[in-house]
Order: C-alpha cells, then sequence, then structure tokens
C-alpha cells in the first residue's frame, strides 16, 4: 500500500511508524486524493477520528489527524497533513458521514475550516463565542467575557 | 453575537404564531427534559407526531478536558477522565492509563492486568444496567430502574471497598495499580457474579418477552451495519446491527486475549436488538470476570515507572471497548512532564450523531427510545 | 304507581327560565365570541343546559343521548379541529361581512313568525298534544325504542336508518377527501 | 320540627334510593357522604399507590411523614393548596381557569348514580349507565381546553393525544357495556339501563355478567377493562401524561390548587370507571355466592367478614407497631400507629354490631371489588412499558372495536336462543375441558 502511494504522489507521501503504530505524513494539496484512495481503494471504510494539533512555533501551525480503521484488513492507520493558519482543509463529509460533527468540533476547538462541509459551525460553543480554545495562545483561564455578560448576565464565568 | 437568541437557532423564543397553521411544528425538546439523559438538548421538526427532522444541540457541560490535560502532568490528568463517561469511569481510566503506558512503553504486570479487566468488566456491568435501567423508565416501564439500580448498588460497593470511590473511581494508575486488592476481593467478585446472574434474568422476565416491550422496539430506530459504519457508530449499536465488531477481540488490548468470551450480534439492527445485545454483553462480562477471578496471578502489581513521567517524543493512538463504543486516546508528547495535546475519541460523541437518521420518520415516542437505546452520557459528549 | 306524582319535581318554572337564560345567553355568546373555541365552549353550555331542559321534560334517555353526542362527541371534536386551525388570525380577522343588520332582521322576522303562528293555532287548535302519558320516566327508554323498532308501532324505524346512512356516506366522503389529499 | 324528623325517619322505612323516593334531606346527605367518602378514597389511594407500587420496586416509599408516611398525602395536599398558583402569560385565562373544574365536575357528578347498595346510592335515574357514560365523556372537554389554554407546545400534543385517545375508547367500551345491558333483558323484568336494576338483574338470574354466556361476558368484561385504562390514561395508556416525552402532557403548566384538581379528578375518575365495571359484571354490591351458599349461617358469616378485614388491618398496624424502633425519637410515629390501628379495630368491632352489618354490608362489598380494581390499576404501573400513540390507536381501533362488534352479535344472537346455549353449547364446553383435563 505504502509503495503504492509513493509511486502516486512522490515526495508528498511519507509512510512512518512510531511505537509499533502506522502514519502517514501527507503534503496539504495530497488530503482529499489520498483520503478518497484510502477509502475506496484500500478499504478504510470507518473514520475513527479526525482532530488537529497546534504548534504554534511552527510556521504551518495545525497537524490535522484523521484515525482511520479497516474492518477488512483490522488495521488502523493515522493520517497527518500540515496546514497553515487560515488555510482550509477538504472536508470528507461526502467520504464519511461522521466526520460532520468531528469537523465541527475542530473548527470549533481551532479555527480550522473545512470546505464542502454542510454544516460549518460551532458545536460545543455557543454560537458566538470568540476564540478557539484548543489553540496553545489561548490562556486555560482565558474566556469570552462578553459574550458571557450578555448572555448568562454575569461579570465572570469563574 | 450579542444578540442571546444566538443561543437558539430555530429561533423559539418567539415562537410562531401561526405554527398551527402549517403541518410543521417545532418542538423544543431539552436540555432539562426528564428523557434526554442530561442536557442534550433535541429540536424536533415535527409533522403532526411524526419526526422530520431534528438537530442536536450539544456542550452544555462543555469543562474542556482536552484543555485541562495540556495544563496537568500525566499522572494529574488520570482522575478528570473518570469525569467525563461518568457511569463508566473505570473503562475510561483503563484506556488511558494504557495509552500512556504504551507511550511510556511499559506493561503493567499481569496481577494488575486481571484486576484490572475484572474491574472493567464489572464496570461495563454496571453501565449497562444503568442504562437498562433508565430507557425502560423512558418508555415507560418503571420498576427495571429499580432492580438495576438495587443491583448496580452491589459493583459499586466492591469499587468503593476497592478504591474508597463509588462513581468517579480513579481505579488504576498509569504503571499498573496503586492498590493492591482487598482481602476477600476476589470471593466477593465471586458472590456477586451468582447473585446477579439470577437478577438479569429477572429484567429479561421483565422486559424481553412483553407485548408492549415488543411493540416499542421493534423495528424502532433501525440502523444498518454499513450506515453504522460510515456514521462512526460503535459498541452494542454496531454489533446490533449485525457488525461482529469488538476492539476486546479485534485488537485486543489489557490481557482479553486470555478469555474466552462472545461477541453478541443482532440482525435488525433496532432497538430490541441493541437490548438483547447488551443483556448478553453483561452475561459475557460475568463470564470473563469468573475467568479473571479464576487465574488472578500473584505478583506485582505496579510496573516500573519512573517518579516524574516524561515520555519520550511521539504520538500515539490507543482505544479500548468501552460499554458505550470505542473510546479512544489520542495523545501527544513533546517530552515534558505534561501531555502537549490529548484527544479523547468519545463513543457517545459519535454514536450521538446517528440520532437524526434512526429517527427520522418515527414518531416522537421513538425519539426517546432512540435516544435511550444509544446510550449516551452528556459527560462524554461534551467533555 | 305514576312516578310523576310519586315524585314531583321541585321548583319547575324556577328551573326551566334559569337553563333558558343558560341556553340564551350561551347561544348569543356563541356568535359574539371572536375566538373560536370560547364560542364552542358556550355551545357546550348551550347543549348542556339543553340536556337539563329534557330531564325537566321527562325525557332522560334524549337528555343522556344529547350529553353524549352533542357535548362529548361532537363539540370534542369541533374543540379538536378549532385547535389544529389558526386562532390568533381567525381573531383578527373581521367577523363574516357586515351583514348584522340583515341578520337581525332575518331573526325578527322569524321569531315574529313563529309567535305568530303559535298565538294564532293555539286558539282553537292544540298544537302541542299533551304528552302521551306512558313515555314519561320509567318506559321512556323502552317507548322510544318501541316507537323506532317495534314491529308493530315501530313506524321511523326507515328514516332512523337512512338517517345513520347518511353520516355513513359523509364519513366515506370525509375519508375520500382526506386520502385524495395524502 | 316534628314533621322535619318524621320526614327524615320516615325514608329508614323506605327501600328506595333517597332520589327515588323524593327525599331531599337524605339526598343532601348521602351527596355529603359520597364526597367525602370520595375524598378519603382519593387520599387513600394516593398512599396506597405509593406504597404498594414503592414495595413492588425494592424500595419503601414514603416513610417520614407519619408512621409509615401515613400522613404523606395529607402533607402533600396541604402542600398543594399553598403553592403559588400560576397562571401562564400567555395563556388563555378563563379557559384556563374553567378547565380543571370541569374535569372534576365530570368526575364527581358520575357518582350520583353509583350503587353502592339496593338502597345506598343517591339516587337510581332510568338512564343511569348511559349517564354515566355520557358524563365521564365531558372529563375530555376539560382536558382538551386545559391542554389548549396553557398555550404551550407540550400541553397541545397532550391534549390531542388525550382527547382522540378518550374518543376512540368510548367506542369500545360502549359497545362492551351494550352487550351488559343486552344480558339485563333476560331478567323478568325486562332489560334496564339503571345501575340498581343491573345489579338486580344479576341478582335474579343468579350469575355475575361475568360468567354470562361464558365466555362472551367474559369477553366484554375484558374490552371494558382495557377501554376504562385508556379512558382514565393511566399505564400503559399514560400517552397524554407521558413524562419521558411530554413532561406531564395537558397540566405541564398548571400548578398548586388546580393542579390538585386533575389529580383528584383523575383518581375519582378511575373509581367510577371501576364502579361501571363492577356494577356490570361483577354483581355489585352483591357478596360472593349469594346463591350458592345461602342460608342464614352462611348470611352470618359473609357479614362478619368487613368487620374482620378491619380487625386485620387494625392487627397489622399492631405488628408495625411492635415492630418500630424502640427509640424517643419515633415515639410519636409509634403512638400514632397505634393509634391509627386502634381506629381500625374500633371500625372493625362497630361493624359487627348487628344493625350496623345489616347495613353496611353492600358497600363494603361493592368498596372491596373496586378496591381490587385500583390494585390492578397500581400493578400495570408498576409492569407495563407505555404504549407508542399509534399502537394505541390500533389497539382501540383494530382490535377492541371489532371485538366488540361481534360480541354485540353474538350476545344478541345468543340472548335471544339462550336455552340452546344451555343446552348445547355449555355442556359442549365443560365435556371439552373434563377431557382436556383428563388428557393432561
Amino acid at each position: 500500500m505504502v509503495a503504492k502511494l509513493k509511486r502516486c504522489y512522490g515526495s508528498g507521501v511519507n509512510a512512518l511508524t512510531h511505537l509499533g503504530q502506522n502514519y502517514l505524513e501527507i503534503d496539504h494539496s495530497l488530503i482529499a486524493e489520498i483520503l478518497r484512495l484510502l477509502r475506496d481503494e484500500e478499504q478504510f471504510d470507518y473514520c475513527v477520528d479526525v482532530t488537529a494539533v497546534h504548534y504554534p512555533k511552527r510556521e504551518k501551525q495545525f497537524d490535522v489527524v484523521w484515525v482511520l480503521y479497516s474492518f477488512a484488513r483490522n488495521e488502523r492507520i493515522r493520517v497527518k497533513a500540515q496546514i497553515a493558519d487560515g488555510a482550509s482543509v477538504p472536508s470528507s463529509v461526502p467520504l464519511w458521514a461522521t466526520c460532520n460533527w468531528l469537523e465541527r468540533e475542530v473548527y470549533d476547538m481551532f479555527g480550522i475550516k473545512f470546505d464542502g462541509h454542510p454544516d460549518m459551525k460551532r458545536i460545543l460553543l455557543p454560537d458566538g463565542w470568540k476564540g478557539h480554545p484548543l489553540r496553545k495562545d489561548y490562556g486555560i483561564l482565558q474566556q469570552d467575557n462578553e459574550w458571557v455578560q450578555i448572555n448568562l448576565g454575569i461579570e465572570s464565568g469563574q | 453575537m450579542t444578540d442571546p437568541k444566538t443561543l437558539s437557532p430555530l429561533d423559539l423564543d418567539t415562537p410562531d404564531k401561526t405554527f398551527l397553521d402549517s403541518n410543521e411544528l417545532v418542538i423544543n425538546m431539552g436540555p432539562q427534559h426528564p428523557a434526554t439523559h442530561g442536557v442534550l438538548r433535541v429540536i424536533l421538526r415535527l409533522d403532526g407526531e411524526k419526526v422530520l427532522g431534528l438537530e442536536c444541540v450539544i456542550g452544555y457541560l462543555h469543562r474542556g478536558v482536552e484543555k485541562i490535560a495540556e495544563n496537568r502532568t500525566y499522572t494529574m490528568f488520570n482522575p478528570y477522565v473518570d469525569r467525563m463517561d461518568y457511569v463508566a469511569a473505570v473503562s475510561n481510566g483503563l484506556g488511558y492509563c494504557e495509552a500512556v503506558e504504551k507511550l511510556l512503553s511499559v506493561e503493567a504486570p499481569p496481577r494488575a492486568q486481571y484486576i484490572r479487566v475484572i474491574l472493567t468488566e464489572l464496570n461495563r456491568i454496571a453501565s449497562h444496567q444503568l442504562w437498562l435501567g433508565t430507557h425502560a423508565l423512558d418508555i415507560g416501564a418503571i420498576t427495571p430502574l429499580f432492580y438495576t439500580f438495587r443491583d448496580r448498588e452491589e459493583i459499586l460497593k466492591i469499587f468503593e471497598k476497592y478504591c474508597g470511590a463509588r462513581l468517579t473511581t480513579h481505579a488504576f494508575r498509569i504503571g499498573g495499580l496503586q492498590y493492591e486488592a482487598y482481602e476477600g476481593f476476589e470471593k466477593e467478585v465471586r458472590n456477586f457474579v451468582n447473585f446477579v446472574k439470577p437478577k438479569i434474568d429477572e429484567y429479561e422476565e421483565l422486559l424481553t418477552t412483553n407485548r408492549i416491550w415488543l411493540e416499542r422496539t421493534k423495528g424502532v430506530g433501525v440502523i444498518s451495519g454499513k450506515d453504522c459504519i460510515a456514521l462512526g457508530v460503535t459498541g452494542p449499536v454496531l454489533r446490533a446491527s449485525g457488525v461482529k465488531w469488538d476492539i476486546r477481540k479485534a485488537l485486543p488490548y489489557a490481557n482479553y486475549k486470555n478469555f474466552d468470551f462472545e461477541i453478541p450480534t443482532g440482525e435488525n439492527g433496532d432497538t430490541y436488538d441493541r437490548y438483547l445485545v447488551r443483556m448478553v454483553e453483561m452475561r459475557q462480562s460475568l463470564r470473563i470476570i469468573e475467568q479473571a477471578v479464576e487465574a488472578i496471578p500473584e505478583g506485582p502489581i505496579m510496573a516500573k515507572v519512573p517518579k516524574v513521567m516524561k515520555p519520550p517524543v511521539g504520538e500515539i493512538y490507543h482505544s479500548i471497548e468501552a460499554p458505550k463504543g470505542e473510546l479512544g486516546y489520542f495523545i501527544v508528547s513533546d517530552g515534558s512532564t505534561q501531555p502537549y495535546r490529548i484527544r479523547v475519541r468519545p463513543p457517545s460523541f459519535v454514536n450521538l450523531q446517528a440520532l437524526d437518521m434512526m429517527c427520522r420518520g418515527q414518531l416522537v415516542a421513538d425519539v426517546i427510545a432512540v435516544i435511550g437505546t444509544l446510550d449516551i452520557v452528556l459527560g462524554e459528549v461534551d467533555r | 304507581m305514576n312516578p310523576v306524582t310519586a315524585n314531583p319535581p321541585v321548583a319547575t318554572p324556577f328551573f326551566f327560565y334559569l337553563l333558558a337564560t343558560v341556553m340564551i345567553v350561551g347561544g348569543i355568546l356563541v356568535i359574539t365570541r371572536k375566538n373560536a373555541v370560547h364560542s364552542a365552549m358556550a355551545l357546550i353550555t348551550t347543549l348542556l343546559a339543553q340536556a337539563a331542559l329534557y330531564l325537566m321534560l321527562y325525557a332522560p334517555f334524549v337528555a343522556g343521548v344529547q350529553i353524549i353526542l352533542y357535548a362529548g362527541g361532537i363539540m370534542v371534536l369541533f374543540l379538536f379541529v378549532i385547535m389544529l386551525i389558526s386562532i390568533e388570525r381567525a381573531a383578527k380577522e373581521r367577523q363574516f361581512n357586515r351583514q348584522w343588520l340583515v341578520g337581525i332582521a332575518a331573526a325578527t322576522g322569524l321569531g315574529g313568525l313563529l309567535i305568530a303562528v303559535y298565538t294564532t293555532t293555539t286558539k282553537g287548535a292544540v298544537l302541542f298534544p299533551q304528552g302521551n302519558v306512558s313515555y314519561v320516566e320509567s318506559q321512556n327508554t323502552q317507548a322510544i325504542a318501541a316507537l323506532l323498532f317495534d314491529r308493530m308501532t315501530g313506524t321511523y324505524m326507515f328514516a332512523f336508518e337512512i338517517a345513520s346512512l347518511l353520516l355513513l356516506v359523509a364519513i366515506i366522503g370525509a375519508v375520500v377527501m382526506a386520502k385524495k389529499r395524502i | 320540627m316534628h314533621d322535619l324528623v318524621q320526614y327524615i325517619l320516615s325514608y329508614l322505612d323506605s327501600d328506595k334510593t333517597p332520589g327515588a323516593a323524593g327525599n331531599i334531606f337524605w339526598a343532601v346527605v348521602y351527596v355529603l357522604l359520597v364526597f367525602v367518602g370520595l375524598s378519603i378514597a382519593v387520599i387513600a389511594m394516593n398512599w396506597l399507590e405509593r406504597k404498594i407500587l414503592a414495595h413492588m420496586q425494592v424500595r419503601l416509599g414514603p416513610m417520614r411523614v407519619g408512621p409509615h408516611g401515613l400522613l404523606q398525602p395529607i402533607a402533600d395536599a396541604l402542600k398543594l393548596l399553598l403553592k403559588e398558583d400560576i397562571i401562564p402569560d400567555g395563556a388563555d385565562k378563563i379557559v384556563f381557569w374553567v378547565a380543571p373544574f370541569i374535569v372534576v365536575l365530570a368526575a364527581f357528578t358520575v357518582f350520583v348514580v353509583v350503587p353502592f347498595g339496593p338502597t345506598h346510592a343517591i339516587t337510581d335515574m332510568n338512564i343511569g349507565i348511559l349517564f354515566m357514560l355520557g358524563v365521564s365523556s365531558l372529563a375530555v372537554l376539560g382536558i382538551v381546553t386545559a391542554g389548549w389554554a396553557s398555550n404551550s407546545h407540550y400541553p397541545l400534543i397532550g391534549a390531542l393525544r388525550s382527547s382522540a385517545q378518550m374518543v376512540s375508547y368510548e367506542v369500545a367500551m360502549g359497545l362492551a357495556v351494550v352487550s351488559a345491558v343486552m344480558m339485563t333483558s333476560l331478567s323478568e323484568q325486562g332489560g334496564t339501563l339503571s345501575m340498581i336494576g343491573i345489579v338486580q338483574a344479576q341478582q335474579q338470574q343468579e350469575v355475575w355478567f361475568l360468567f354470562k354466556f361464558f365466555p362472551l361476558g367474559v369477553i366484554a368484561f375484558g374490552i371494558f377493562a382495557i377501554a376504562m385504562v385508556a379512558e382514565t390514561n393511566r399505564a400503559p395508556f399514560d400517552l397524554p401524561e407521558a413524562e419521558s416525552e411530554l413532561t406531564a402532557g395537558f397540566h405541564t403548566e398548571y400548578s398548586g390548587f388546580r393542579w390538585s384538581l386533575f389529580f383528584l379528578a383523575e383518581y375519582s375518575a378511575m373509581i367510577a370507571v371501576s364502579s361501571i365495571a363492577v356494577t356490570l359484571w361483577l354483581g355489585g354490591w352483591l357478596r360472593p355466592f349469594p346463591n350458592a351458599l345461602s342460608g342464614s349461617t352462611w348470611d352470618l358469616a359473609f357479614s362478619l367478614i368487613p368487620g374482620l378485614t378491619f380487625l386485620f388491618f387494625a392487627a397489622i398496624c399492631f405488628y408495625n407497631t411492635a415492630r418500630m424502633p424502640k427509640h424517643p425519637l419515633f415515639k410519636i410515629q409509634t403512638i400514632g400507629l397505634a393509634g391509627f390501628g386502634a381506629v381500625l379495630g374500633l371500625v372493625g368491632l362497630l361493624l359487627f354490631v348487628p344493625a350496623v352489618r345489616v347495613r353496611v354490608n353492600d358497600i363494603f362489598w361493592f368498596s372491596a371489588k373496586v378496591a381490587g380494581f385500583m390494585y390492578l390499576y397500581i400493578w400495570y404501573r408498576g409492569t407495563f412499558p407505555r404504549y407508542r400513540f399509534d399502537q394505541l390507536m390500533k389497539v382501540g381501533w383494530k382490535v377492541l372495536l371489532p371485538t366488540g362488534l361481534a360480541l354485540l352479535v353474538c350476545t344478541a344472537v345468543v340472548g335471544m336462543r339462550s336455552e340452546v346455549w344451555a343446552n348445547v353449547v355449555v355442556p359442549m364446553w365443560f365435556g371439552l375441558m373434563d377431557l382436556l383435563r383428563r388428557i393432561f
């Protein structure tokens, strides 16, 4: 599988193993293609999770991570792509319906937009909230004071 | 942003005065509603009593567990995971400890493994009992609730005796266990198994062949195995739709490969099958417990783990079969004492996504049944 | 033993006028209330008062049927339908057309005609003959059954059955119309 | 003055109900007695339901207010009366205000014709059973208007469900009732709709209508027993107030006194429909085996049962008094329970007095049968899940209604040729039973 991917995409794909778990590092531009290929040709029919990691010091600040599982192969794989702040990622809702809420959560927590998502809005935090709490520059005590004042009628949520 | 009404997507604060004119009736169910199992809010679009569609509004219990994790050491974060799925806290702890152990490349000693499995399976039974009681209550049978709570109490007593807590147990430590099993632990667990076996028959007697229960659950909230996989639905819901997949068998963790047990599956993927699957799961858990109690070895309960944990740089995804489905932990370590990022893959959150699909075309009463059968815990949905 | 003498009615005129007033007030409220539910409630009051009047006339069976069919059955369906349509809008709309003058004229004319016929015919002949004594109290139910179904005296059977057939036609018609929409 | 006393005493020799005898004094007394008795019954039912249900569900139920929670219903009633009476802003004030009274009125008025004994009824109406069905059907109006006037979605859905349910089940209920009324026409004095007449017909035909034309009577009773649960919106047909779906259904927006009226109405409606069932099929006030076990010895034996029952209850109280914790804190409770037992015992002893015994015997048997139904209601609630609305309608229209119609035809045919039934079908039935018994 890895060889095939390498042949197709060359340096855009990097297959690695850490602690016995396989993962692919792929280029931003290849996300849609590779995810589709993994689902359709490699039978990764179950998208376990979509999440992101924030590295503020890097040029491309975000790692977006897809955890995929194949029932047929009984194998799990992670796909990782680096995204710059403000860049958007193709949505995988057409591939796996489960990505709907998972991508919304990534957007809610990191502010990463997914192109082609049917309903790109916040999920856990209220719609009017400012800021994305899982970014590293968002302090643990920080909150949207304005929102709290207006909607809850109190000075601070603490 | 400044308008408080942005809280309510369908603008329910000013009900449409002409709603009776149209065929569509919008009903807001929750966040305070007896049958939404916490603070789930469901906005239903109805045609009469038929559900045209629904939208879940979640996040009322959001506590930012993942953010907290980034500001705690690995050991300090351990109790927090209990607060997600507080009904199955032991499973949460097992998943977290194993994930960090993998990151540290240590393995808990065999005795610890066995005790872990016993407690986790006990917790699975407790979780299923709580599910059964509340689910039956939603459908209108009030008595099973008291039966299941009576028997769940015995499990909580064992937990309390083992680690001092009943619900949010914090039973496991990274690298093994802190507490040795108390004296008479094995005997009590054995007694419990013998005690609860006839009780499960009792629940089944009340419900399995009850005509009204059959009518209320058969053919309600049907979801096919294919849809389950597409929606990422796992756990008993997936198995009831005919997919024989259980992480304990597929990608064994802890020492589950040592035990002999079956994975129950359903055929129709309806509420009744999910009920049956969970009932069988309880019995299978008892089987695992019985085997584990017999085979529990002597030895240390804690592996050699450094006092200050600094896992090497790297990432790990580890998942276990929680009572509700696949519970996964994605941990990124930057080599410091605190996790750089912990992502929890909550089964309830993902399973809840299927609610819309399962409820379309059903009646309001079925929405209640389906919410119950999905077995969600809002602490885990919202984290 | 004649039940009428054994159990004489109490304060007949008082109750008659009370019930009659209730009926008239209810009737007026039915047509003057803008809120359809209020109208329906007024109509129910009228119907119940009417049932009470039947009781006073020693027609308990008719009174019972009145309560079951009209107050308990038909009016519930009325309310059912009213609740399913928008009341706020109906209340805002002007009621019917402005024809209340014509209405009053017609009502007065009709009332006058009734009074005129009543006064002229009772001068000589009796318009309302004395009720058949055997129909009162204890045999009331049986008497109605005899009138309808008895082989000898039952003269209204055909009319009765044909009326039920008419209702059946109405029901089928309603079902057909409703089905077409679905 | 003497005239008045004479007037009052004159009734005591009469063998008719106060209404039929035209005795206003006794009619008023009976109305008050029934009203007070009904209120006590509802209060007792409240306590019993909570206790019995609790014991079915491995818990204790109310235990704190009074010994074994005996004063809990009273405390609850006080709480309800003192609660703020909230009328929602958008509610239709007048209708909101009137609705609970319609329900209560309908539930209480039916007791005018309930026969607790051959003379123990407020009145005996010629159309008794028709009156009961008619007036109890008025309760729907109250429920519908309550739901509508609340101006809220859940009550409205609850009200719509409730009205559809009650109207549907009334049909099946009526059919079952008619078949019982048909059976009365086989008596010597001819058919009757009067509640007292129906019981007398059973006495005269020497059979409870439950066992008449076996199995026709049982089927009719079965239809009625199902329909009456639906009619009173109780589990498993409690959809209008399905807590898990509609919070509280049509009375979601009600609180305090007005809510307690709905509560009162629900329980008195339960007692009312149970009374109908008892009167129509279970021989009303007749004691068990009035013909098979007749004679003065049996009469005496059966007339002692009411007193013995109360003594039994008193004994239970004393037993529990002895089991009370011996702690100063429980002193008042222990004394209270003993006092309650003493009251029950005194009532029991009073019931042995011949003059009282004769008058109260009928009422006791009637109440005992109704109490059996009340227990059934609680039992259902502890056992069954709730039906879904379409299933409920399916049961009503597709099962009960056709069965009822077929039953009506069968009863009519069998009634016209009752001798054939008695001489051919019944022996055949018993023969079949005998055969089965021999085989197994």
